[in-house]
């Protein structure tokens, strides 16, 4: 059935990553300013840059390898809190998927599921800390729910990416408990965390390209 | 934005550059971006610290006899990655095993982690300590906790004197962590940092105020408060890490570092009100250090930090040392 | 204005106090405004130098053993007067003269020469030696002459350390003067400085454009022109100073200084395309200082030296010095 | 006669000296901005102020001991350029001075010739080298030739005064040849001499304080 990812459908999640970051590059490095070190914009371009360079480069074999691939290469080149957190995500997503060249619906879920308990086992962050997971949780969340609910893999995706995006506008209020913006204290209150940012664009591109995959 | 550099993309590659040819003593690995000494370290224990690029001279600067055996340098204001800091424990190491410094930031933390994983599948033996000084950051277990800002140099020093004398991986870990556990620093800045990259300064302050408890990352502070005289500061800055930390009854280490922007003589006017209050308090400065050495870019301000020492850290502190920017006894 | 400082009246008064309570090896006579060094001179030639302030660490940074053994520190850009030299010739002579390393000023020419003469009427010795390096500044009998800059910090080291080898005064004068004739400097400022008791910047720069040919008092440079990127700097820095100075065939001694406000971390990159270009050129590097070592407040740019130097001069340059900013082999 | 200046009257010379530096050292310090290194307002405020000080402070004596006086603090707390030459101004004024309580109208011209060629000795400097000769040459010229053309003492000083102005304005278009101001070859025209304007100011005083006496 068209409900499988294959190879090519992550190769188009990941090249419209790395196009969404760096349109939205300022915006992130804007946000960071504001609550961090300003350079988060420019380390997301550096690493999802290098991500489309490694998959232009070829060799694709199992969806496995390609996302352990994805997640060292961003491990390797980002740096910084997200460059491990983002490296980590992926590489447990591979970890957790077929020695197969597509994943189905369920094997997606899993994936993603294991993708966010690895950034959770590594940072130590919860909902509510005023980081990635405040994004990322719900968007785990609302796809398990709607698969669950017997909705289709697209439209289940298209409401996670939903989720982030309401995920990360929460961040906005709350006063940080991890990562950089901790230190201000009281004063991070009033900005979106830029990592949920981030993450919410990482959700609505898998959207964004299973919509245009199936449209 | 006004710098002299080719272009942020390229300013850290430059500067490695210069940096190779400035000093015979150092040994730059272009690839990797890790700044090596030549210094022997056959059979005895070797440090690695690193982090983002920007806080020079730390930690290139203090690479060399008697301190750090590698400085791994990440891009401006970003941790370095796993794999660089791979390479510089895989690089140093000579069986006796490797001390990681780390300060305490979320992004340095996990990379240095993974770093110790990747390092110990190999056969090498780690130890790592976090520098977490920043007492403008409120302490506690349900956040990221303190920054580490210039502690982190002090214990550079200590550590790699007792490395440099032989001692165990972890009686030099033990020894790295007593210095952590007895530095605190406290910043505020005149001006914002430009990161290159981004072309406009973090963040605006108007003509008649400051940044109280400043890191060194261009992030704002904990409060915006009207610009202080240097006795009023000082006042402030004492006040804050010596009521966070007891120093009395011990020598200290002080170290007044410029934040990148600030000129020498604005520095030692302030060590003068430091010392000043120090004086008051009846803690004694046993050693001290004025002058730009953990920097944030190009941003105007201060940093003090006070380490609690005793006659075996002044002594190691005493040690011979050859680095670029730390020399004496050698 | 934002400074780290009390008020600009007390300002160089508190940073004295400063420079008192950093360093030990130092005494400083506060009243006459004069750092001296505790190193023994007993039986061998004496060096003071001297001028207005704000050139920190110049030049009381580098008072101590085997460098200057006075430094008169003049209000801020300000030579300092007759009397002050002379108590600070006083003090050190023990009989064996005293030479005046002197920046090519003309307040600091009058004034030293006020006391050279009030020094000879006590029965000191005295000898000069002018610094004017600076090849911004046209060389003409008819003018000022050329300024003085960071070829100063280079004589006083080599010259300090001829001293303490027992050198007279005639020999040391000989040695400056030959160091003086081989030195030459160029410096580019990205902003002005900004005199504390004038409260704003000496110049206005727009965001666009940079001066060439700076030198360190706040003054205008030769030419307004466009930023530049480090490479095309350190081409024009170059350019001038070997067009001026044939520097081919000798080992140099070059220092990049920063001007005081200049991180680090550009000053590496500056000095990888300052070394490019003399690569280029088949000029070697032999020694050389990267950092804020002559500044002018709180300027950013940067100027480089190169000074054409022999086995002589580099030998002497490696010799034991133990200042607060320039210390090794001690 | 009325023509010859008492100490009091030197006296006062040096105070209204010193009160219109003050309110004029704003002015002196932006034209040391443009063409030097923006202290000379601040030094010749804390010169001047010195001498005030030295002259409250009592012990008046001869004219030679006053001027003399008055030379030594200024060499001793003005540093720079201007230190040593108005420093050697006056103490050339001293050693060209009777040991008297008063100077007539040739003592004081004589007085002034030699500090103005004490200037000239340290500085090498001559008319059109934009300096404070600029000013002073012309002054005491002026004052020579009004005292030879038989006029009174005040009306030849206030000729030396208007001359000392012309002079200090006759700066502006030259190209400086010494003191800091040539090191701006060409850069340093269109601006007027920090120095020339400062000694405009100590001859217009002079004239001001003998109007005002004589008034
Ligand atoms: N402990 C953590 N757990 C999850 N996410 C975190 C944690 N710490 C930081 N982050 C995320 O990382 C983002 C910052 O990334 P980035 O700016 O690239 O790295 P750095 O903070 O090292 O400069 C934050 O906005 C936040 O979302
Ligand atoms: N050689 C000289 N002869 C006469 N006057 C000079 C000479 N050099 C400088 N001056 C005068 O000194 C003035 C500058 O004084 P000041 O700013 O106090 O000292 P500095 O130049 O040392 O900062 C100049 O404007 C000029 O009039
Ligand atoms: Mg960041
Ligand atoms: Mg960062
Ligand atoms: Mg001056
Ligand atoms: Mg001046």
């Amino acid at each position: 059935m068209s409900e499988a990812l294959t190879i090519d459908a992550l190769q188009q999640w990941l090249h419209r990553f790395a196009f969404d970051i760096t349109t939205q590059a300022d915006w992130l490095t804007e946000l960071d300013s504001a609550i961090g070190d300003a350079d988060h914009g420019t380390n997301m371009v550096r690493g999802t840059a290098a991500v489309v360079a490694k998959l232009d480069g070829g060799t694709t074999g199992t969806v496995q390898e390609l996302l352990k691939a994805v997640g060292i290469t961003l491990v390797s080149t980002v740096g910084g809190a997200s460059g491990s957190l983002y490296g980590t995500f992926f590489l447990e997503m591979a970890r957790n998927s077929p020695s197969d060249v597509q994943l189905n619906g369920s094997e997606l879920e899993n994936a993603l599921h294991a993708g966010v308990n690895g950034v959770i086992a590594r940072g130590h962050a919860t909902v509510g800390d005023k980081t990635m997971i405040d994004a990322l949780e719900p968007a785990i969340t609302a796809l398990s729910q709607s698969l669950a609910d017997g909705r289709q893999l697209q439209g289940s995706i298209a409401a996670a990416a939903a989720a982030a995006t309401i995920g990360r506008d929460s961040t906005k209020p709350l006063v940080a408990r991890k990562g950089r913006a901790s230190y201000l204290g009281e004063r991070s209150a009033g900005h979106i965390d830029p990592g949920a940012a981030s993450a919410a664009i990482l959700v609505a591109a898998l959207a964004a390209s299973i919509g245009e995959r199936t449209a | 934005m006004k710098k002299l550099i080719n272009s942020p993309q390229t300013l850290l590659a430059d500067a490695l550059r210069g940096v190779a040819a400035a000093h015979d003593q150092l040994s730059v690995d272009f690839e990797n971006r890790i700044v090596f000494s030549t210094a022997p370290r056959e059979g005895r224990v070797a440090l690695v610290s690193g982090g983002g690029s920007g806080h020079e001279p730390l930690h290139s600067g203090f690479v060399g006899a008697g301190m750090l055996d590698a400085a791994c340098a990440g891009e401006i204001f970003t941790s370095p990655t796993p794999d660089q800091i791979l390479a510089a424990a895989t690089g140093v190491d000579s069986g006796a095993g490797v001390l990681f410094v780390v300060k305490n930031y979320t992004g340095d933390l996990l990379n240095f982690e993974m770093a110790a994983e990747l390092a110990r599948e190999q056969g090498i033996e780690v130890a790592s300590v976090v520098v977490a000084d920043d007492v403008a950051v409120e302490d506690s277990t349900w956040t990221a906790g303190r920054r580490g800002v210039g502690t982190t140099l002090i214990l550079e020093k200590v550590a790699g004197a007792a490395a440099a004398r032989g001692w165990s991986l972890e009686k030099v870990q033990v020894l790295a962590k007593r210095i952590a556990d007895a530095g605190r620093s406290m910043g505020a800045a005149l001006t914002s940092c430009t990161v290159p990259a981004v072309g406009k300064p973090s963040f605006d302050l108007p003509e008649d105020e400051m940044e109280l408890g400043v890191g060194i990352h261009g992030e704002p502070g904990r409060k915006r408060v009207p610009v202080m005289s240097a006795a009023e500061l000082s006042h402030a800055l004492v006040e804050s890490i010596t009521t966070d930390y007891d120093f009395s009854g011990k020598p200290v280490i002080a170290l007044l570092t410029g934040l990148g922007g600030t000129p020498l003589i604005e520095l030692y006017a302030m060590f003068a009100e430091v010392s000043a209050r120090l004086n008051e308090r009846n803690i004694t400065i046993a050693r001290s250090l004025v002058g730009n050495y953990v920097t944030s870019l190009d941003m105007r301000g201060c940093s003090l930090t006070l380490v609690g020492a005793d006659n075996e850290i002044l002594d190691l502190w005493d040690a011979p040392v050859n680095t670029p920017a730390l020399r004496w006894n050698d």
